[in-house]
């Protein structure tokens, strides 16, 4: 047989495979280098960038859970300027399209993010999180407001001619109204999806682990949400999806492709294993040649419910 | 560098701690002290994160001894905290394991001629034998401080003894050794023209870090940290530096721009 | 020392240690005694009742995810004649608090469950169970809207004098506000968190696991999330809370106290060990003498922040 | 009951297919063919829940090989087909395992005199053996037909012949015995005064039990169904009974009302 077709088409944007590195486990690329074939991989998702540099929380910001993770960064990241000067040349020089993930402090500055990434030739596309508190508005968060998140959409596409995919938070009751206002107000895909929150206790300190006491929730442990919510989010809104969540290996991520994700994105699975995502696109393709698939596209949606 | 290592050998050298063996690739040869590695316990998702530990160790079994050809290997001296640690206490020879080495910036050994002082609490000895192995091999005068808060935590000090380190004891129970901080002692062999390394828990790293600033003699330490990746990318593992403030913060990777640290690098306040 | 006190107050029912068994876990009690002195936890909640029999869903109805498992059982039980006749005689005998757990499938059926427990002696509270869907207002479920659950929780409090617990879902954007809005109605204490809702996908059949296609995420892989909760709604709302979620060990179980909640349940964890709840409420006592605690209310909310 | 069982051999008796023996407290002596146990794989929360096997033999090794006192065993016979099984057949002498036994309803071994015939696909012979061992013993006339994809599937079928019981086998390939089916050639042995006790996947099931009623021979079946209590608590394990209807539903528990089952008792379409 042939080698399967591992290409799928992504808001305009062609994958060489479904294999995206998820913001904020794979730095900003040049980290994982020695550990994976940078170009062996669909698209490289780079740490959540702002305008400005930002410092994140303080220590202890990560820890173990049954089955995943909890972190609470803070979004720390160099800021547009650095990401410009120090880490997109680097970039620049490897044939993956790099797709900036970007957020504001502010509904201003998730706009000016998004202009000056839209000069950049070296980046094929960003990715908007909203999992983000809107400081103006007492801290309700972005991501988890329909009408909060429609501004964000809106204005970023104002902002960019780029393909733009908004990525959303879990922390919702209902996950279809989000990724609805997002496609209504202009969104080109949508990623799903960012942590669940939760917490960990330190039963002898009688303190939270982490310094910021609540953090993101990530890994194998979320993947059964992750799931859901990508098909349920395929079966009401007809933009392409990229699946995130616990995804370890080819068989993982094949899952979500046939919940209705176009592609996935790799997260914590590159912490336990740096070539985790060029494993798993292999481990995909593997599979496509045992069952004899001659694309990869065509498990997109095919489950049978 | 990722690869699959076979446990050698894993035994309990004082109770609670572990003494392990494991084969490594040739060019893990290149492993400088204060170097670290993760290791995957389990191919299970529990526990799902690497863990980190420092080299102990780095060496080669010639091959009269490994069987037809040399066999480098790493050791690590770890010490049961938790439900890793306690994994990687029933491995024995022949059990595999995954690591990801070498990561971290290791060590500065410093001019040669300067008297080095090791300082280690408890665990925090652990990569201070590769480094003393190293800083004796290049002829250098190599003092150790060994703390701990009894005489369990005394650690493998015969093998330092054995490259002709002299060592320093103290117990906060006075179990063995002197009875007090291992600062104490430490701090009647301050001079300038000599360097401290050290590793241990955090408020003794402080106090050893402030006193090596009053006396005015130039100080490493290594530090932990709660780790994900290992390799500068999570942002998990930071500590403020110097200069950190709320208003311009200052973070340092402990994977990637440590573990091992010039003391004035981090604030210790 | 003395044995340090367990015993913990909750909404007026004295528990003799604050282990419970999560309803839908635990059968009706009966099926655990060969593993367990029922006489050494806290209370017993029974599965889920209703006011007519009920068939549950079709199989498979459940499966094992990384960390934790999806149940789709459809609430299956006996129904509340079949309780009281076949059940609660073997219940009465035992000397431990015995509370109901109910849910109706219309309005009209919570508030007819609840005066029929009302009745009886051997019940000495109830928990609701409001993480149905509402048949009538076209599937919206009573546990994921505030209006919804507080008309819940209205009626069963009109017919019911018994302490009234309710069970809360994870599945919303702000469980403060569900909280908040059942504690306004009239609850006596809160429970969380009742199951996350996931998916399992058999990637060779191309098909969901679960017949039912979604289910309710237990296990270890949730504490996080039901941590983060009983913690947010501990420093919100003045009721006691029962935490409920991933508790395996008596450590977990004292996390959840120091987070707020008086009383803990247990699952998934009787599954694995069946002597789980009793094996929890001695690892918890242990854990006082060693740590010379006198009393384990004192835990209760003492997380330093 | 649940307890701690030590593993005192497993062996991969064909490609992918183990047999497993573990020590058992005396009270397991009383377990009945058809019944089951819960086996918890390791004690970390992965794989999380417990795995359901039935007893292919319990037995007791006498005080002169067992060392000392006479030794309850349990023997389970199992197919690696994902994770749970997989880390089980990395099992050996020593390693510790948690059981929940017995469990279930066992097979009715039925009036003496009739002819007895076990039917078993695939992995679906584990419980039969010792069926078999039972029957024999009350002196019964016991045929076993065994079915398989191919040879590799064909399990144990010395230990039956051993117990003088009189095989057919049958694979789908005609790897080993006759060509096809195994129902093709249980048929040709069915006639009334026979009993038969069946376990296999479910198409096999379904096959068997409607050609049983067909010939009126009284039928019964080993189900499986996935678990996760084992005692009837969770009604995860459901089968519909025979009248079941969306309307009148009729749910029977693998686990408690199983896992072996008349054949009318059941839907099986
Ligand atoms: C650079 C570095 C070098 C180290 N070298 C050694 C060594 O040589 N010998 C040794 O015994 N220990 C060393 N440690 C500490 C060691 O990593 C922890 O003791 C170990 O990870 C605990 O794992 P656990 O599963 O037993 O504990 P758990 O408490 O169950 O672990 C839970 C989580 O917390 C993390 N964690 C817990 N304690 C620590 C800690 N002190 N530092 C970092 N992470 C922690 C674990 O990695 C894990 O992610 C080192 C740590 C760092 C950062
Ligand atoms: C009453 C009963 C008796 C059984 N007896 C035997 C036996 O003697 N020998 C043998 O090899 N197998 C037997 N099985 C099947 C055996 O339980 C499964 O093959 C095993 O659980 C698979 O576990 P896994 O982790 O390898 O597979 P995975 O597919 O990784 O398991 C995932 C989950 O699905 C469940 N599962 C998967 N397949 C089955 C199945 N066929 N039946 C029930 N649950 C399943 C597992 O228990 C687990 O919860 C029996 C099943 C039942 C219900
Ligand atoms: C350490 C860490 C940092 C993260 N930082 C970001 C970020 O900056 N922006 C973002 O959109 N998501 C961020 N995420 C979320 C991941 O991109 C991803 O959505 C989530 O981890 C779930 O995927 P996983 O289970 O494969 O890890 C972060 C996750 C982790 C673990
Ligand atoms: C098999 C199963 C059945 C359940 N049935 C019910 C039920 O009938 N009513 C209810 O309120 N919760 C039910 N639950 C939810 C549990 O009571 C509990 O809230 C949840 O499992 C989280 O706790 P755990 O992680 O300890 O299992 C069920 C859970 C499981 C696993
Ligand atoms: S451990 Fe990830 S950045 Fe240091
Ligand atoms: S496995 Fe729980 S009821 Fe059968």
């Amino acid at each position: 047989m042939h080698r399967p077709d591992m290409t799928v088409e992504l808001a305009g944007i062609t994958l060489r495979n479904p294999v995206m590195t998820a913001s904020g486990t794979f730095g900003y690329g040049a980290e994982f280098a020695e550990h994976l074939d940078l170009e062996s991989i669909g698209a490289l998702i780079t740490k959540g960038l702002s305008l400005r540099p930002k410092a994140g929380n303080p220590t202890p910001r990560i820890v173990e859970t049954p089955g995943g993770m909890l972190n609470a960064i803070g979004l720390q990241n160099v800021g547009i300027d650095a990401f410009i000067t120090e880490k997109l040349p680097y970039l620049a020089k490897v044939n993956t399209p790099v797709i900036a993930n970007l957020y504001g402090n502010t509904l201003e500055e998730y706009g000016e993010v998004a202009s000056r990434l839209d000069a950049l030739p070296g980046v094929a596309g960003v990715e908007v999180n909203i999992s983000c508190p809107n400081v103006k508005q007492g801290g309700i968060v972005f991501g988890t407001d329909p009408a909060a998140a429609q501004e964000v959409v809106r204005l970023v596409r104002r902002n960019t001619k780029k393909p733009m995919i908004v990525k959303l938070s879990p922390n919702v009751t209902d996950v279809v109204v989000m990724a609805k206002a997002c496609a209504d107000a202009g969104a080109d895909a949508l990623s799903l999806i960012n942590t669940l929150t939760g917490m960990a206790i330190d039963l002898d300190r009688r303190r939270p682990v982490l310094a910021n006491v609540t953090g993101g929730l990530s890994g194998p442990a979320i993947k059964p949400v992750a799931l859901r919510m990508v098909w349920q989010v395929a079966r009401a809104v007809k933009l392409p999806l990229i699946g995130i969540g616990g995804i370890m290996n080819g068989r993982d991520a094949l899952e979500f492709l046939l919940a209705g994700a176009s592609a996935v994105q790799v997260g914590t699975a590159s912490f336990l294993d740096p070539g985790a995502a060029q494993r798993i696109a292999a481990e995909m393709e593997q599979y496509l040649v045992d069952h004899k698939i001659a694309a990869v596209a065509s498990l997109i949606g095919a489950l049978e419910v | 560098m990722q690869f699959k290592s076979m446990v050698v050998s894993n035994v309990e050298v004082s109770p609670g701690y572990f003494r392990m063996r494991m084969t490594a690739p040739k060019e893990l040869e290149k492993t400088l002290p204060g170097q670290f590695l993760m290791l995957k316990v389990s191919e299970s998702i529990d526990p799902l994160l690497r863990r980190p530990f420092g080299f102990f160790d780095v060496g080669v079994l010639p091959a009269e001894y490994a069987g037809g050809a040399d066999q480098t290997y790493a050791e690590i001296l770890f010490k049961v905290v938790g439900k890793g640690t306690k994994m990687l206490s029933t491995l024995h020879h022949g059990d595999l394991v995954d690591l990801l080495a070498p990561l971290g910036k290791p060590f500065n050994p410093g001019p040669g001629g300067e008297e080095k002082l090791l300082v280690g609490g408890g665990i925090g000895l652990a990569p201070l034998y590769y480094l003393a192995k190293e800083l004796v091999a290049k002829g250098e005068k190599v003092r150790l401080f060994a703390g701990g808060r009894n005489r369990d935590d005394i650690l493998c000090i015969t093998e330092f003894e054995r490259l002709g380190v002299e060592t320093y004891v103290s117990t906060d129970d006075g179990t063995l050794g002197e009875s007090g901080l291992v600062t104490e002692v430490l701090e009647r062999h301050l001079a300038p023209g000599k360097r401290i390394f050290a590793c241990g828990p955090t408020p003794m790293l402080r106090a050893v870090a402030l006193m090596a600033e009053r006396h005015q003699v130039p100080c490493q330490v290594s530090m932990e940290a709660y780790m994900a990746c290992g390799v500068g990318a999570c942002l998990g593992c930071v500590l403020p530096g110097a200069a950190h403030t709320e208003e311009t913060p200052d973070y340092r990777c402990v994977c990637k721009d440590g573990p091992v640290f010039d003391s004035f690098e981090l604030k210790w306040s």
